[in-house]
């Protein structure tokens, strides 16, 4: 695929946004891409990796993707250029049922670099935002610079159909920081969206997503209704390699999306 | 016919002597074989043997490793951990079949330009007369092609 | 009236199943290692021991094997995928351990996407297996619940012959009636009475143990750091056995051109599951473990209705530290009530 | 008293006295000739320590795993001289405190297996004296005689068909006491020196650094050899390599704890007849 730009969007992440170079490949992409789903973006010489398709399944001109600049591969990746060729294969995974989504609210919650999964749910959901009901998304992150997306969140706090909360971990707010201050879980336990009728969608750190879910709980909202990704190291991506299995669940094929119930089903020394 | 053989050779050289004495060997216009490839270092010490097989993985027919005379060093011993460190990696190189005719070292100061194209010369003649490293680019031959499996 | 191939008439058959295109691929020792090779003769063979130390795996998922190479030139990338040619083999002295092995991978190559440079391969190849006349200690086929004549993923059974002569011949698939075609002159049509089967005694209560493995309650037992305190977390246990099938895939080569390349993998290895951002799932070589025994024994009997064990006991014949299936098996049926 | 009761008994004291949290010996194993490391924790278990002439693993290398030292308490282990030797390596290259490490030495001759006397690394000094002539066994030094022997291509295929049947599991890194690298240099990625694949070529820039990365610090236990599922005779680079350190530079591996690992040092006069 052909990068058609390349945007920073904090410290170290950047977000690609990637055109198909084959109109058959793209004709795929169309079919089988629904909001959820991962890919393995790779740059020949160096190898792939795993993120997912943070652009919405309404909008599928295109592929876009947001990750850290941490590894190998990702290193290369934050180093092309528009107009440079990396690799993409997928759409893997399952999806978010999101037509089940119509007629509730929506709550989103993400952590730090976990926007982007989130992210494509969100604008999955606002591009069609008359099948539902009230949106809120709560969004932290260690400091202020590390929010990703900034320019969006910029977008859904001006709309008045979109109720955005925004953290930033203690000691990483700016002097002209206007929103919450707190990890993410104390920040929705203040903020106490109403579990009724509610989906709550939820990406983040293993560690946030623990808290998060207790959070959850205690809100009342049943395990049932909150959806959340588990991102494992991947190589294959179709259920062969072994290494991104939770129990006896591929997270590849079965995943990346599951209920907190389910997550609750699997050994949690495994995740 | 075809054309006669012609060595790969890479250098590694450290930047206060051995390049330096390239540079004078070069700024004296003396002529030296165009077949080495210099990769200039710091410090003979931090020339890690990973190079060298790093050099032959890539296709090179023989190495050179080349720094400041013992006691001359910028690093003041940088060239003494390296000798030792030569010593051995030589001795490995010998035992696994690396023919040492293929690996060098040598001291080059800052002011020793006609030494360096002397042995740069001396050098390929003596690769060239070798042949290819056959033996190990075969390796990489084989591994491009699929498995006989 | 059975077919009985004679020892001295497997040269003949070598010969027959190479001019009718067959590779003949069988267990032989170099450099100090039993493993499956190319043979010319019955001499080459070494069809005397128990098991080689290396399985007929490497001739299916090999250790290394090239999937895709790569050009990259400006503004547009080649690739040409490297598949497993199209050769047929005959892999023959194979023991039914081994052969298994195959059949309990099938289904995960096949599973959804289906594997390629798997099924190539499979389904270019005849195995032929002798049924074992001796086990030695490591031997625990019967333990899970196969035997030293299982027939699973064999194309043709011998039964060595009790005076020694040769092996009656028992085909069990039409690709292995096949071959059995090209070589009928060499056959004789013979009663023979064959040799007694090993006698492997059985280690351990599998199904006792899968229920205690299926028990949620287990899975954080101590058990596991007991069990596992000693292993060193090498993967020799993952790579000699039949079945194990975890992959990683490697590019190799510059930014020009280069080979993108599958990989042996091992669950043992702490770098196996670690993010990139240092979380890792499985961080104790005990968690390492119970994965390798809960694969095995749970999640893929639960995906493809099979444990993923053929016997061999490899694991524990080459551990460095004496570990393997079998013991924590039988401590497992040992502490299950 | 067998030496297999008394240094049970010794076991037990010191568990039982508080002197050491854990002891790490050798027990039983699934054949009657193999042996397994064991971890014994309280006084009524040492009942599991067996000690005999099988009991050849360098255990050494359980020093190592994560944590084990770091809570300060000390820790018993049954060593061979080559395992003392390792624990002063570890101790001169800061890996373990070796004022933590009780060594229940002991030595295998043929059948017979004696007690070492002296518990503390820096006791056995004068057993080192007395192992720098000790070479590989007959039949490993005729191999290695063979090699030496062989011009520079037969040798070349010698290692070439040798390391052909590597698999890379990784075993002899593992097994090793001194491969305790956090992350081993084939894991590390950027940049990738040698090919992680374990093809011929892989293989043979894999043992080429593991061997080097040994130099002047083998033991000789001849632990990687033993765990080698593919049977590549580690021990003759090992020994070779060793030969070099030891016939050039004069370094016996794990003399003393307070050794200067070979590569780390220099003298001024050292040999350079190679240099050009």
């Amino acid at each position: 695929m052909r990068v058609v730009s390349k945007r920073e969007e904090a410290p170290g992440v950047r977000t690609l946004k990637l055109e198909f170079l084959n109109q058959e490949h793209h004709e795929f992409f169309r079919n089988h891409y629904q909001t959820g789903m991962f890919g393995l973006y790779g740059i020949f010489g160096e190898g792939e990796s795993t993120f997912c398709v943070a652009s919405p399944e309404t909008r599928k001109d295109y592929i876009e993707c947001t990750f850290r600049q941490s590894g190998r591969v990702t290193s290369t990746l934050a180093a092309v250029d528009a107009g440079d060729i990396v690799t993409f294969r997928g759409p893997y995974g399952n999806r978010f049922p999101i037509e089940e989504f119509e007629g509730k609210n929506l709550l989103f919650i993400a952590g730090g670099i976990a926007l982007p999964p989130t992210r494509s749910v969100i604008w999955s959901c606002l591009d069609r935002r008359d099948r539902y009901r009230d949106v809120t998304i709560v969004y932290g992150a260690r400091t202020v610079a590390d929010l990703v997306y900034k320019n969006e969140l910029d977008e859904w706090k001006q709309r008045d159909d979109v109720n955005l909360v925004l953290t930033v971990d203690p000691g990483g707010e700016t002097p002209d920081w206007q929103d919450h201050v707190g990890f993410v879980p104390s920040v929705l336990e203040k903020v106490a969206p109403s579990p009724d009728n509610t989906i709550a969608v939820l990406c983040g750190p293993p560690i946030m997503i623990k808290f998060t879910l207790n959070a959850l709980e205690k809100l009342g909202f049943s395990a049932d209704n909150v959806y959340t990704t588990l991102e494992n190291r991947m190589k294959c991506g179709i259920g062969k390699c072994g290494r991104c299995n939770v129990g006896s669940v591929y997270i590849c094929k079965e995943g990346p999306v599951f209920t907190a119930s389910e997550v609750q089903a699997m050994p949690q020394q495994d995740l | 016919m075809s054309e006669p053989f012609e060595p790969k050779i890479v250098a590694f050289v450290c930047t206060y002597c051995t390049y330096a004495g390239a540079d004078l060997a070069g700024t004296s216009r003396m002529k030296y074989a165009p077949n080495v490839r210099i990769v200039r270092l710091p410090c003979t010490g931090r020339i890690s043997p990973m190079f060298i097989l790093k050099a032959l993985q890539k296709g090179a027919d023989g190495v050179l490793v080349s720094g400041c005379h013992p006691g001359d060093c910028h690093f003041a011993q940088g060239n003494y951990h390296a000798r030792r460190r030569w010593t051995v990696f030589r001795a490995l190189l010998s035992f696994t079949g690396i023919p040492e005719e293929r690996i060098k070292f040598s001291w080059i100061s800052a002011a020793e330009g006609a030494k360096f194209a002397e042995l740069i010369n001396g050098i390929t003649d003596e690769i060239r007369a070798l042949g290819p490293f056959e033996q190990y680019q075969e390796l990489q031959k084989v591994i491009e092609t699929q498995s006989t499996y | 009236m059975t077919r009985i191939l004679l020892n001295s008439r497997l040269d003949d058959c070598l010969s027959a199943w190479r001019s009718a295109g067959y590779r003949v691929i069988a267990p032989s020792r170099s450099n100090n290692l039993t493993s499956f090779d190319e043979v010319a003769s019955a001499a080459d063979m070494a069809l005397d021991l128990v098991l080689p130390e290396r399985t007929i795996k490497d001739h299916f998922f090999p250790q290394t094997e090239p999937l895709v190479r790569y050009e990259i030139k400006k503004q547009q990338i080649d690739t040409e995928e490297m598949l497993p040619p199209d050769d047929k083999r005959v892999f023959f002295g194979v023991r039914p351990c081994d052969a298994a092995g195959l059949d309990i991978d099938d289904p995960l190559f096949g599973w959804d996407y289906k594997d390629q440079y798997w099924f190539k391969r499979r389904e270019n190849s005849v195995i032929v297996t002798i049924a074992c006349t001796k086990a030695d200690p490591f031997c625990m086929c019967t333990s899970v619940n196969l035997g030293p004549d299982n027939p699973k993923g064999s194309d043709i059974m011998l039964h060595p012959l009790k005076d020694g002569r040769g092996w009656q011949m028992v085909t069990l698939t039409d690709r292995g009636k096949a071959l059995l075609e090209t070589v009928v002159p060499m056959l004789q049509e013979d009663a023979a009475e064959t040799a007694s089967l090993a006698n492997v005694p059985v280690k351990f209560d599998v199904e006792k143990a899968m229920t205690w493995l299926a028990d949620p309650a287990n899975f954080e037992s101590h058990f596991w750091k007991e069990i596992s305190q000693r292993c060193i977390g090498c993967g020799s246990c993952t790579f000699l056995c039949p079945t194990c099938h975890c992959f990683d895939i490697q590019d190799e080569g510059d930014t020009y051109s280069g080979i993108r390349r599958k990989n042996w993998d091992s669950c043992s290895f702490a770098m196996f599951t670690m993010h990139t951002s240092g979380h890792n799932p499985r961080n104790t070589q005990s968690m390492r473990w119970r994965q390798r025994i809960m694969h095995k024994f749970n999640y893929y009997r639960g995906k493809f209705g099979v444990n993923s064990c053929s016997g061999c006991g490899r694991c524990t014949r080459q551990c460095p530290v004496d570990m393997g299936i079998t013991e924590t098996l039988q401590e497992i049926t040992n502490t299950a009530k | 008293m067998g030496i297999q009761e008394q240094y049970r008994n010794e076991a037990a004291e010191l568990l039982s006295s508080g002197a050491v949290k854990l002891v790490i010996g050798y027990g039983g194993g699934s054949t009657p000739d193999r042996r397994r490391p064991v971890f014994v924790r309280s006084a009524e278990e040492v009942s599991r320590l067996v000690l005999d002439s099988y009991c050849v693993a360098n255990l050494s290398a359980y020093l190592i795993s994560e944590g084990l030292l770091s809570d300060g308490k000390n820790v018993a282990v049954f060593l061979k001289p080559d395992g003392i030797r390792s624990v002063n390596i570890l101790s001169a290259e800061a890996q373990v405190n070796p004022d933590q490490v009780v060594i229940l030495g002991f030595n295998i001759e043929g059948e017979q297996t004696t007690p070492l006397p002296g518990r503390k690394a820096a006791d056995y000094a004068p057993l080192m004296e007395s192992l720098r002539s000790s070479g590989l066994s007959p039949e490993l030094q005729r191999e290695a005689d063979r090699l030496e022997q062989m011009s520079a291509v037969e040798r070349f295929d010698y290692w070439k068909e040798q390391f052909a049947k590597c698999i890379k599991c990784y075993a002899c890194r593992q097994v090793c006491p001194m491969c305790y690298c956090r992350r081993c240099i084939v894991d590390v990625n950027q940049p990738q020196w040698i090919n992680t694949s374990s093809h011929t070529l892989g293989n043979f820039e894999w043992n080429i650094v593991r061997a080097f990365h040994l130099a002047g610090r083998c033991v000789a236990c001849g632990g990687c050899d033993r765990a080698c599922p593919v049977n590549i005779p580690l021990r003759l680079i090992n020994h070779r390599m060793s030969k070099e350190t030891l016939d050039i530079f004069g370094h016996f591996p794990g003399e003393s704890a307070d050794q200067k690992p070979v590569l780390a040092t220099f003298r001024q006069d050292d040999p350079e007849t190679f240099i050009l």
